[in-house]
């Protein structure tokens, strides 16, 4: 390895990414800012709409119209990919930075063989021949457990299995060997027993290969499994971030505090939840100040101003006026 | 691929008996053949004559009864006005209308899928709905208003194209086809548009919608994240994606071509199959009716058969073979 | 907890009250499907009251005089009064005829398209519902129809049945309900699959309230749409069964008919007898369907957004 | 260079056999390709064809003199033996829907005298046997056993015609090249190109840009135009078609003549002679002629245009009087007129669906209140034929050129035996008139029977058995440079277009 | 002492999906085109016995058949085998009335907020129009009938006039729940009723469950993939693998010491808030066709522990221990 261990792979730095859309402007990415470290998982959670899979397409370049990055840096190894131009950017993607989604039945297009589908990805980004190119893509697919690969090559997506499939876009995303590899929920459509099988390959991945990994997902006890760092989003914006074990133990924001109360564990079996009351708002028409203010039980007039990222504790970002300090586990 | 079969026959054959009894009982109630066939200043023994000669003496269950046996035996029976098989009629005049139906078939393709992923990947752009409107005006437009139109336009104005007929042939493989003569190409140009427009507007709408849907697809947005060109992706992953229902809907459609080249042959004076229903049906020529029915369904099996081979090739997920134990 | 949660109500109050009225406003989105609606208002308004805004009856031979055969538009008649779009060979007002053109190509057109919903839509949710042989039978028959090409059913039709409104009508009903039965057989079977006919089904309420307060009116919007491009079609069909002769009395022309009539003078430069109801017809279609088109957008779930 | 033409025909050619179908188009085609014993001038006037010459020798016995000199195709020589062996195929061409036989069937015998001279037995009196010898085409006696198919395919399309035949394309085209060795005047093409386009506007379309150098039936819609197009001639000459309203003057009740309520009347109105007079003026020919007909056609007062044989000098058109109708209904009893439907085909004849309404216009002018009904020929000829209609727009060609004709099959008492009236669909029925007609029919002496034939017109066309409309005008339109003469009986003959020299 | 009879009970019930061989099939199967009819045996011969006031939990993975044998007790699909007991009476045996009255008592709330509300309808039609043809409800007393329900589920009676388009999830989830309560049932299927739902969502509506349970005194039976959602609320567990029930136990005794080998992998797979960064070791194998399930135990390709008998019999559902059943051959040996 070089460099020191700590070297960060990506800086986002006042991320914004807004949809113009008839009805308005959607800020689905307003003002995030994280790191990633090479070799370390972040998480990053939230519930559905918070801008999770947005925040991801705007590292690779995929936000798609209406939608653009409006504001903000993405240091990549020192570079800008805000910045970059389109044929740039086309470049890095699937070489240098993979991204891998949720739903393994429709990542992989359905009337393509899986060799078409993996030798397209070597030559996008490396002059070589189809026989060497499927001599990788076969590595590949071994790295990843997936039995007899020469012939699982000639198959059609459709039939593999859900878990399969989405063994075969992570040996896909992998086989540039990618500094980072951005992981959009990708367990989520899979039942448990396989779910854990991914993990157990990513976990695995990471920790061989140095990569880093963004893993989004909404699910808590995933994060808790998997990362190292956790960034907790809602309604577009990172509202707290720290190692896991800090934010998950000692959770500083009411959101965050109300999310780990709502996942039913051990601790609470039988007993009501602690539940957050209200919906998520509509990114269309946030309520001003902190947006989740109407649904806040500390919520005050202080609220009604937008909080910015305070840092109440050492590497503990977060933005909220009342942080849940006196709270412990 | 074998019960594929049968089930197609099994449907065919009751096509067959549905249509050949419609015509039969059909043609009894429009008119009798003699009437039209005869001339006006023939006598009463003449009109015997020839109700004998064409077997239309008989009770008409015993006319089709007889039918049936002679099909069974290969034979459809003879054209009351041309007295030749009519199955014999009605093969000469195919390749006219196959070479028309076909040509117009490949013009509305190859025209259509590049204007339609156009229009799909370019919604919103002033081309994009100028394609889309011209669609509209293509499922609109009356086929025979068009087709002189383009004759006014083409052969009377400007002189470029002859207006009418089917210009020189040459044989292969026992056919005369006019494709492969340079008179017979500018002969064909017009009727073939003609028939192709509203292939062509067809296409161009099933282009459109499945590369609209396509490039919504996760697959297509992965081919991205792997930093596949567009090129590629357009032209692979989105291509083969609208092939599908393409493919599907243009061969159910080429059988309704065939049947439309009516018009087209009427307006054009194409000497194909379609102009002689036509003047079959006037002259209640039935044996040509019924023969011309027959050959219609059994190249619906075969177009069916070929489209769902192809169908096959583009869509891994339907190989017929699958549904084999 | 269990208190109605009122926080959502500002967000969800903005959006329009019923389906209707938000498929209103998702249809005047477009400004085209609008402009293509306000045509056929015209059309319909035209097509209903051409009686009371036509200067003349064209169906009424004994108001024409083919001594007013074929002139040019805008010439006076022997009795002074002026043919804005000039006259067909026997006289007849070519504005007046299109109007009733118009009329007659309609109401064959809406006619047959609703009877063959009607049928195709009864047969199409009985096949769904009952499954079995019932659904065998008919779809196998709706197989055999949709495999033979249309024009010659209607062909084959006409010439057993003869001439006239009813008979069209009829050869279109034969050609069009197919159709329907394989759209509504389809979305019934789609539907059905969902779960409230489940839920309706597990609380017990009986068959026939399944199928029609519930199955039913979900199955209506495809059914729609189908509907638009069908009517459009029996137009464009019966134009051009009458332009190959077989179709509507020469005495009471339809668009179609007008068109074939006025087809044999294009050369000769009276190009006012086909031309304008070409362009009648035209306009018909191509409005009808940019309105399908556009309901087929606002009604698709798969495009809703 | 090959002096070639190419000429755009309207009514497709169903076989190549010339005694398969007598069909106009079929017949126009044998013409080019092989003779006949008598030909008919482009008048319909008879004259020598492969038949030199020809007398009478008894009222039923008739010595025919042939040419000499003559080839077949083939180079063999045309003698008697062939004439027999045609007259000997004609009744045996099988599946036939209308045989030759009509014009051999008065035919008892023929005996051959010498290679060159033949004499024909008649069954009777029949004094229309060289007009009926005139469509019988004379093949070589070698081809006497030869199947349809061998036309069709060429092989037995030897003759002695003008044109040998080249090659065919069902429903396209056919090709004819030159015979060098016609004994008659020289063709002016060394090939000769008929296409067929029976779309109207397609044909005219086709010679406008040239495709074409005639065409034949030219569409009348198109006549004004045409006229006026310096690249183009035309060429016109009045038809041996009439066209007329047949109508119901035997039935005591009609079933498409009812009161203007629709309610059927207690007697039938067609009968009363002053009704049928008042419904010819009221049709106002000259304008039908000017507006539908595109003044293609003349108006007609009697079964054939004046000058042909058997045509009197003294019937006229009816002239238009609104007036005299309206008065003549109100003294048959029917002044505020009655309604009737007027049945017509609509693809049979020129403008046949528009002549209806403009009549059914004129009526309702007198207070007739005519309804229209037109209908294919196909339908309409079935239900024509079993009498179905009341009155009804049919019209009739005369082959043979002269009267007898059109008397004995739309005027004559219907006699399915006898052949007589089988075209009488109003089933007209008149003594006088019949008898006439039996008299003429069997007087072989042309001057006499003439003068029998306009006695039996001028009966039939006072008490209005029909009601005649107009004749229609043949027309060809040619590319400058072209020229043609004109024929009454429609054919189209490579021989008689010429380029202008 | 005898047992209590329990509220509702199954007996060796079996669902079968069959795609049926049409004419031509079976014409080119004479001719040796060797068609196979497609057999699913969705649910194959489960027993099951549900208490009154009880919760059970019943979990597995995808296509199991936990869906299907949630159909089957709620009556919306028909077993091809087997009994459906209600307080200890066959239910298809009882007269036509009484029988509707039965399956009225029993309910189901499904997954998909979305689907499961039929989109033309308003609210008010969903909740009240079953109760009204029912006549469970007078006209007069419609209105107050239908605001106590929507009350009772925390959806505000003023939305009655809405149509489903207009709610987000978790009230969408609500109205599913009204309706099913509108007829007063007694048991209550939940066919992965939170699944759809965001976590906070997710809790109030898991909350609700409660709530109604305490006060209507419900009995469930509560589908779901999510152990962690089975075990927080379920006094019973059944577990699932292709079709067959693999284990019954108390949720205690589950959580703390599963005796089915693939219990005993679900259960290690289920991730947790308290583990923080574990190492995950993996089940092996993917999960089989229900088309073509292995022979023996279905488990039996991707079980540690398995056999030579585990490929050739199925291990039957057998008491281990009191209220513990399990179909495992290790059991045997033991
Ligand atoms: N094309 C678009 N047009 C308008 N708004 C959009 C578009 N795509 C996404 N958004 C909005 O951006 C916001 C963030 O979306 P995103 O997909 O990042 O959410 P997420 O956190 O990934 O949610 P999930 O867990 O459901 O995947 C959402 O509120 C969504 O409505
Ligand atoms: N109507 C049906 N026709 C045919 N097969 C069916 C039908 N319903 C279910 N199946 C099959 O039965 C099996 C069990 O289905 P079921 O829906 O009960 O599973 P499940 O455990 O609920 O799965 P999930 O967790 O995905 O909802 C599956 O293999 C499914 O494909
Ligand atoms: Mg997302
Ligand atoms: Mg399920």
């Amino acid at each position: 390895m070089t460099g020191g261990s700590d070297a960060p792979t990506l800086v986002v730095e006042n991320l914004r990414t807004h949809f113009f859309t008839r009805a308005g402007v959607v800020k689905a990415v307003d003002d995030v800012s994280f790191t990633v470290t090479k070799g370390r998982i972040l998480g990053l959670v939230g519930e559905s709409g918070s801008g999770k899979s947005i925040t991801g397409f705007s590292i690779i370049g995929l936000v798609d119209p209406p939608g653009r990055v409006v504001e903000g840096r993405i240091l990549f190894q020192g570079r800008d990919l805000a910045s970059l131009a389109e044929n740039e950017a086309r470049k890095l993607r699937g070489s240098r930075i993979a991204m891998i989604f949720q739903d393994p039945m429709m990542t992989l297009n359905p009337v393509l063989r899986i060799d078409t589908q993996m030798i397209e990805a070597v030559q996008a980004h490396e002059p070589v021949d189809r026989e060497t190119a499927r001599q990788r893509a076969r590595d590949a697919l071994g790295k990843v457990g997936i039995p007899s690969p020469d012939e699982r090559l000639k198959a059609y997506p459709h039939q593999f299995s859900g878990g399969m499939r989405q063994r075969v876009a992570i040996a896909t995303a992998l086989l540039h060997r990618p500094e980072l590899i951005i992981c959009d929920e990708p367990t989520t459509a899979l039942d448990v027993t396989i779910q854990g099988q991914i993990l157990y390959e990513m976990q695995k991945l990471c920790r061989d290969s140095g990569t880093a990994l963004i893993w989004i997902t909404h699910d808590l006890s995933v994060i808790a499994g998997l990362a190292d760092e956790v960034c907790v989003m809602y309604a577009g914006r990172i509202v707290e971030a720290g190692t896991v074990d800090e934010v998950l133990d000692r959770p500083l924001h009411p959101y965050t505090l109300g999310l780990i109360g709502s996942v039913p564990s051990r601790n609470v079996r039988g007993r009501p939840l602690a539940q957050i009351p209200g919906m998520t708002p509509s990114l269309l028409s946030l309520p001003p100040g902190c947006a989740f203010r109407t649904r806040c039980e500390r919520a005050d007039a202080a609220c009604m101003e937008a909080p910015a990222i305070t840092l109440p504790l050492a590497n503990r970002p977060i933005r909220c006026v009342h942080p849940n300090l006196a709270a412990s586990s | 691929m074998p019960v594929y079969f049968i089930r197609r026959m099994m449907q065919s054959v009751l096509v067959l008996f549905v249509m050949s009894l419609l015509v039969f009982v059909g043609v009894f109630a429009i008119g009798n053949p003699i009437d039209i066939l005869i001339s006006p200043e023939a006598d009463q023994h003449e009109i015997e004559r020839a109700t004998r000669a064409l077997g239309l003496d008989k009770p008409l269950w015993e006319q089709y009864g007889l039918f049936v046996v002679n099909a069974l035996k290969g034979d459809l029976g003879r054209s009351f006005v041309f007295n030749i098989p009519a199955i014999d009629l009605i093969l000469q005049r195919m390749p006219a209308t196959m070479e028309l139906a076909i040509t117009a078939t490949f013009m509305g393709v190859l025209l259509g899928i590049p204007l339609g992923m156009w229009a799909g990947l370019r919604p919103e752009s002033f081309s994009g709905k100028l394609i889309m409107s011209g669609s509209i005006l293509g499922f609109s437009l009356p086929t025979f208003w068009v087709g002189l139109m383009l004759i006014m336009i083409f052969a009377v104005f400007l002189g470029w194209l002859p207006s009418t007929g089917r210009g020189q042939t040459r044989e292969f493989l026992g056919v005369h086809l006019s494709i492969l003569t340079w008179d017979g190409l500018r002969h064909l140009a017009m009727p073939a548009f003609n028939l192709a427009l509203f292939k062509l507007s067809l296409v161009i709408r099933l282009a459109r919608a499945g590369t609209r849907e396509a490039i919504l697809q996760d697959y297509v947005k992965f081919a991205r994240a792997k930093g596949v060109s567009s090129r590629r992706i357009i032209g692979v992953h989105v291509f083969k994606n609208i092939m599908i229902p393409i493919v599907t809907v243009l061969g159910l459609e080429l059988g309704s071509t065939i049947a439309f080249a009516v018009v087209t042959e009427t307006v054009f004076a194409w000497p194909g199959m379609g102009k002689l229903i036509i003047d079959s049906i006037n002259l209640l020529d039935r044996p040509v009716i019924v023969a011309y029915l027959m050959v219609i369904v059994f190249m619906f099996i075969f177009i069916n058969l070929v489209v769902d081979l192809l169908y096959s090739v583009l869509d891994p997920r339907v190989r017929i073979s699958e549904s084999k134990g | 907890m269990t208190a109605p949660d009122t926080a959502l109500e500002p967000a969800l109050a903005a959006k329009p009250q019923t389906p209707f009225q938000r498929f209103l406003a998702d249809f005047f989105d477009s400004k085209i499907a609008t402009a293509g609606l306000v045509v056929l208002a015209i059309i319909l308004f035209v097509a209903i009251f051409a009686p009371w805004i036509s200067p003349q009856n064209p169906y009424d031979l004994s108001k024409l005089d083919i001594m007013d055969g074929r002139l040019e538009p805008g010439t006076k008649s022997m009795d002074g009064k002026p043919f804005l779009l000039g006259t067909d060979d026997q006289g007849r007002d070519m504005l007046s005829a299109i109007f009733y053109g118009l009329r007659t190509s309609l109401a064959v057109g809406v006619t047959a398209s609703f009877c063959a919903m009607i049928l195709g839509m009864t047969m199409g949710l009985t096949a769904a519902y009952f499954g079995g042989l019932v659904e065998t039978i008919i779809m196998r028959i709706v197989d055999i129809q949709l495999s033979f090409p249309s024009i010659l059913i209607a062909l084959i039709l006409l010439a057993v049945l003869g001439q006239g409104v009813d008979k069209i009508i009829i050869a279109l009903i034969a050609v069009q309900w197919a159709y329907y039965a394989r759209t509504t057989r389809g979305t019934a079977l789609v539907e059905r699959r969902k779960e409230y006919i489940e839920a309706a089904q597990c609380l017990a309420l009986g068959d026939r309230r399944v199928v029609f307060r519930h199955l039913f009116p979900n199955c209506l919007p495809p059914i729609i749409v189908v509907n638009t491009v069908l009517i459009a079609n029996a137009i464009a069909l019966e134009a051009t069964l009458s332009f190959l002769g077989l179709g509507l009395p020469i005495t009471e022309p339809s668009l179609g008919l007008l068109i074939a009539n006025g087809f044999t003078y294009l050369l000769s430069g009276k190009y006012w007898i086909s031309f304008f109801p070409g362009v009648a017809l035209l306009f018909t279609i191509v409005s009808i369907n940019l309105v399908g088109d556009q309901l087929r957008d606002v009604l698709n779930p798969r495009l809703q957004k | 260079a090959a002096a070639e033409i190419t000429i755009g025909l309207g009514a497709d050619v169903t076989s190549m056999d010339p005694h398969y179908h007598t069909l106009s188009p079929n017949n126009n085609i044998a013409t080019h390709v092989f003779g006949t014993l008598i030909d008919q001038d482009e008048m319909q006037k008879l004259k020598p064809g492969l038949a030199e010459s020809w007398r009478i020798i008894d009222d039923s016995t008739w010595e025919f003199k042939l040419r000499r000199g003559v080839k077949f195709h083939d180079g063999s020589d045309f003698t008697a033996d062939d004439v027999v062996a045609t007259l000997a195929r004609v009744p045996a061409v099988p599946n036939s829907p209308a045989a030759f036989t009509i014009y051999t069937k008065s035919i008892a015998g023929v005996s051959v005298v010498d290679p060159h001279t033949m004499i024909v037995k008649t069954a009777g009196p029949y004094p229309l046997l060289p007009t009926d010898l005139s469509n019988i085409f004379i093949i070589s006696q070698k081809q006497a056993k030869a199947a349809t198919e061998d036309f069709n395919a060429g092989k037995a399309m030897n003759g002695t015609g003008p044109f040998k035949f080249a090659s065919w394309a069902r429903g396209d085209r056919i090709n004819l090249v030159r015979n060098d060795g016609y004994w008659g005047p020289k063709p002016a093409w060394d090939k000769v190109t008929f296409k067929l386009i029976t779309n109207d506007p397609s044909r005219v379309a086709a010679l406008l840009a040239g495709d074409l150098n005639a065409i034949e039936i030219v569409p009348t819609a198109d006549m004004a135009k045409l006229k006026t197009n310096k690249d183009i001639n035309i060429f016109r000459v009045v038809s041996n078609r009439i066209i007329f309203f047949h109508l119901d003057t035997d039935r005591d009740v009609s079933p498409f003549v009812t009161d203007k309520q629709g309610k059927p009347l207690d007697r039938n109105p067609l009968k009363d002679l002053r009704v049928r007079k008042a419904l010819s003026k009221a049709l106002n020919r000259p304008g039908i002629v000017d507006r539908v007909m595109e003044g293609e056609a003349i108006p007609a007062g009697q079964l054939l245009p004046d000058g042909f044989y058997g045509t009197s000098p003294n019937l006229k058109p009816e002239a238009y009087d609104v007036e005299g109708a309206r008065k003549l209904l109100a003294e048959a009893g029917y002044p505020q007129g009655f309604a009737i439907t007027i049945h017509g085909p609509n693809n049979r004849y020129v403008n046949d669906e528009k002549i209806v309404q403009a009549a059914a216009q004129m009526f309702a002018r007198i207070g007739v209140d005519a309804k229209v009904e037109t209908m294919p020929s196909n339908v309409f000829f079935t239900r024509a034929n079993k009498l179905e209609f009341s009155f009804m727009l049919v019209g009739w060609g005369s082959g043979t050129g002269e009267v007898s004709s059109p008397l004995r099959s739309l005027l004559a008492t219907f006699d399915a035996a006898r052949g007589m009236g089988t075209a009488n669909r109003g089933r007209y029925s008149n003594k006088q008139m019949d008898a006439l007609l039996d008299q003429a029919l069997a007087t072989v002496d042309d001057a006499k029977r003439e003068k029998l034939l306009q006695q039996a017109s001028e009966v039939a066309i006072n008490n209005l058995g029909i009601i005649p409309l107009h004749y229609q005008v043949n027309s060809w339109a040619t590319r400058k440079g072209v020229m043609y003469v004109p024929r009454t009986d429609e054919n189209t003959l490579a021989l008689e277009f010429k380029p202008r020299s | 002492m005898n047992p209590p009879v329990p509220m509702l009970e199954l007996r060796q019930v079996s669902k079968r999906f069959v795609k049926r061989l049409d004419t031509a099939a079976k014409l080119g199967n004479f001719f040796g085109a060797g068609m196979r009819e497609e057999v699913v045996h969705a649910v194959d011969k489960v027993s099951l016995a549900i208490n009154p006031g009880e919760v059970v939990g019943l979990v597995g993975e995808s296509g199991c058949g936990k869906s299907t044998l949630g159909r089957i007790v709620a009556g919306i699909h028909q077993a091809n085998e087997g009994e459906r007991l209600w307080h200890g009476r066959v239910i298809a045996d009882m007269p036509a009335a009484e029988a509707r009255a039965t399956e009225l008592k029993i309910q189901m709330i499904f997954q998909d907020p979305f689907a499961s509300l039929n989109p033309r309808m308003r609210v008010a039609d969903i909740i009240g129009e079953a109760p009204v043809v029912h006549g469970m409800v007078k006209l007069d007393e419609f209105d107050d009938y239908l605001d106590q329900t929507m009350r009772r589920v925390g959806l505000d009676p003023g939305f009655k006039r809405r149509y489903p388009h207009q709610f987000s999830g978790g009230q969408r989830a609500r109205i599913g729940i009204a309706r099913a309560l509108a007829v007063k049932p007694e048991f209550l299927v939940c066919d992965e009723a939170v699944a759809a739902l965001d976590v906070s969502i997710q809790a109030q509506v898991l909350n609700l469950f409660m709530k109604l349970r305490a006060d209507l005194s419900l009995t469930y039976l509560f589908i779901s993939h999510d152990l962690g959602v089975v075990e927080h609320l379920s006094d019973r567990v059944v577990i699932m693998y292709l079709g067959r029930v693999v284990e019954i136990a108390p949720a205690d005794d589950l959580f703390r010491g599963p005796n089915h080998p693939y219990a005993q992998a679900l259960l290690a797979e289920v991730p947790r808030l308290e583990t923080r960064r574990r190492r995950f070791e993996p089940v092996k194998g993917e999960i089989p066709s229900p088309l073509d399930p292995p022979t023996g135990c279905h488990f039996h390709p991707r079980c540690p522990h398995a056999t030579e008998r585990c490929k050739r019999e199925a291990p039957v559902l057998r008491e281990i221990a009191p209220q513990r059943w399990s179909a495992c051959h290790l059991n045997d040996a033991t």
